[in-house]
């Protein structure tokens, strides 16, 4: 069972789809060649939170996801 | 201390989960209340609010972890809707029941502040057919400036 | 602005109240709303508040006046029991309807604290069969003086 | 008609009755006259107030009451 990919928010618009299976592991770089155009821009700001399994990373650069865990990409929350 | 705490997914009455929510707290002097609305703003045509399985109710349920550690209450209702929803329907219902006036009232508007800007929902609006994301607020990081010791 | 400012002389049910209060104002985007009830405090048998007819329905009408003027909001619903109560029983009920979320809790919040210690009820507790006069409480006072400006 | 005086709270209890007549014109001299014993000194007490027809009298020293007026003798409200 691969890594699946989440996309929260306005990510799910910008990579089309709700979630991705990738092949693990997968690190921070090799998630950020998996997301391409507006999306790993979006990925990279500081305000977009990863988090593995449902825990939120305090650093998303210290990614280490084997197969079978769910990397869940956060924007900023709505709010209001 | 009774507590509940879920995500809502379909229609429903706050005003029911609150009457419900009273009887469960008998010993309460005080049950303190703030249901939020998807407010009839001219052109909103729909709302949807997006959640995370695996963050959005487990936040919640600290959330209430430290309503019920700042604030002695008897009693603590976080409801939140999810999914598409239509103005004047409500999105968040939050009671506390305490011995106490000010601790219920303080522990309602500490929960709002935090649901509102530090919980796991996207939401996005319809307007003239139109979908689109909405940013967060400066006034909610001011509102919970307002908790930090 | 829809207003409702009662004097209530039996037994009633503020949930209920609170509900047509919802359906009065349909612009609101959140209802922040405090229920006091006679708290089941050990020995209390029963409660009982006295009001002054030239004074007490009068002083509660210019408390919303006041509110409506230092809040915008959409309602303002302010119920209060006279008369002699059980433990358990609710006491007072006062709701407040805004589009903007704290605007209503703080209407509710300072509407309560000038009800409790700026309105015109003399309170008397049964306790072991005898009635005791309850006097001002100090706390009272000091919830006031958070709104002076 | 008479003055009518009405004791609220506690008041009514030192007083016996929840109203009583008394002949007007009546003044602040003239009320304690009227008032015996703990009811006398309740009233004396500064968070004593006075009402004359609704009206809460500022200085209760004021009080200035005709036949056909009601004045209220008003104990410091319970709160909580």
């Amino acid at each position: 069972m691969p890594v699946t990919l989440v996309f929260l928010g306005k990510l799910a618009d910008l990579a089309g789809v709700d979630q991705k299976q990738v092949e693990g592991p997968l690190d921070w770089q090799g998630l950020l060649d998996e997301l391409h155009g507006p999306l790993g821009s979006a990925a990279r700001q500081d305000r977009t939170r990863i988090a593995v399994n449902g825990e939120v990373l305090a650093d998303k650069a210290a990614l280490e996801a084997e197969n079978g865990d769910e990397v869940a990409l956060l924007p900023p929350v709505s709010g209001g | 201390m009774f507590r509940r705490v879920e995500l809502v997914r379909g229609h429903w009455d706050p005003n029911d989960a609150v009457g419900d929510f009273a009887s469960q707290v008998p010993a309460a002097g005080g049950i303190a209340t703030f249901v939020g609305k998807v407010r009839p703003d001219g052109d909103v045509e729909a709302l949807e609010l997006t959640h995370y399985e695996k963050l959005t109710l487990p936040g919640m349920e600290k959330l209430a972890d430290e309503v019920a550690k700042r604030w002695q209450l008897e009693g603590l209702l976080i409801l939140h809707r999810v999914g598409e929803m239509f103005p004047g329907e409500p999105i968040v219902c939050v009671s506390a029941a305490a011995k106490h006036r000010r601790a219920a009232i303080e522990a309602v508007d500490f929960a709002m502040d935090h649901l509102k800007s530090n919980s796991w929902f996207w939401k996005r609006e319809k307007r003239a057919g139109v979908w689109a994301w909405i940013e967060p607020r400066e006034q909610d990081h001011s509102d919970l400036a307002r908790w930090k010791d």
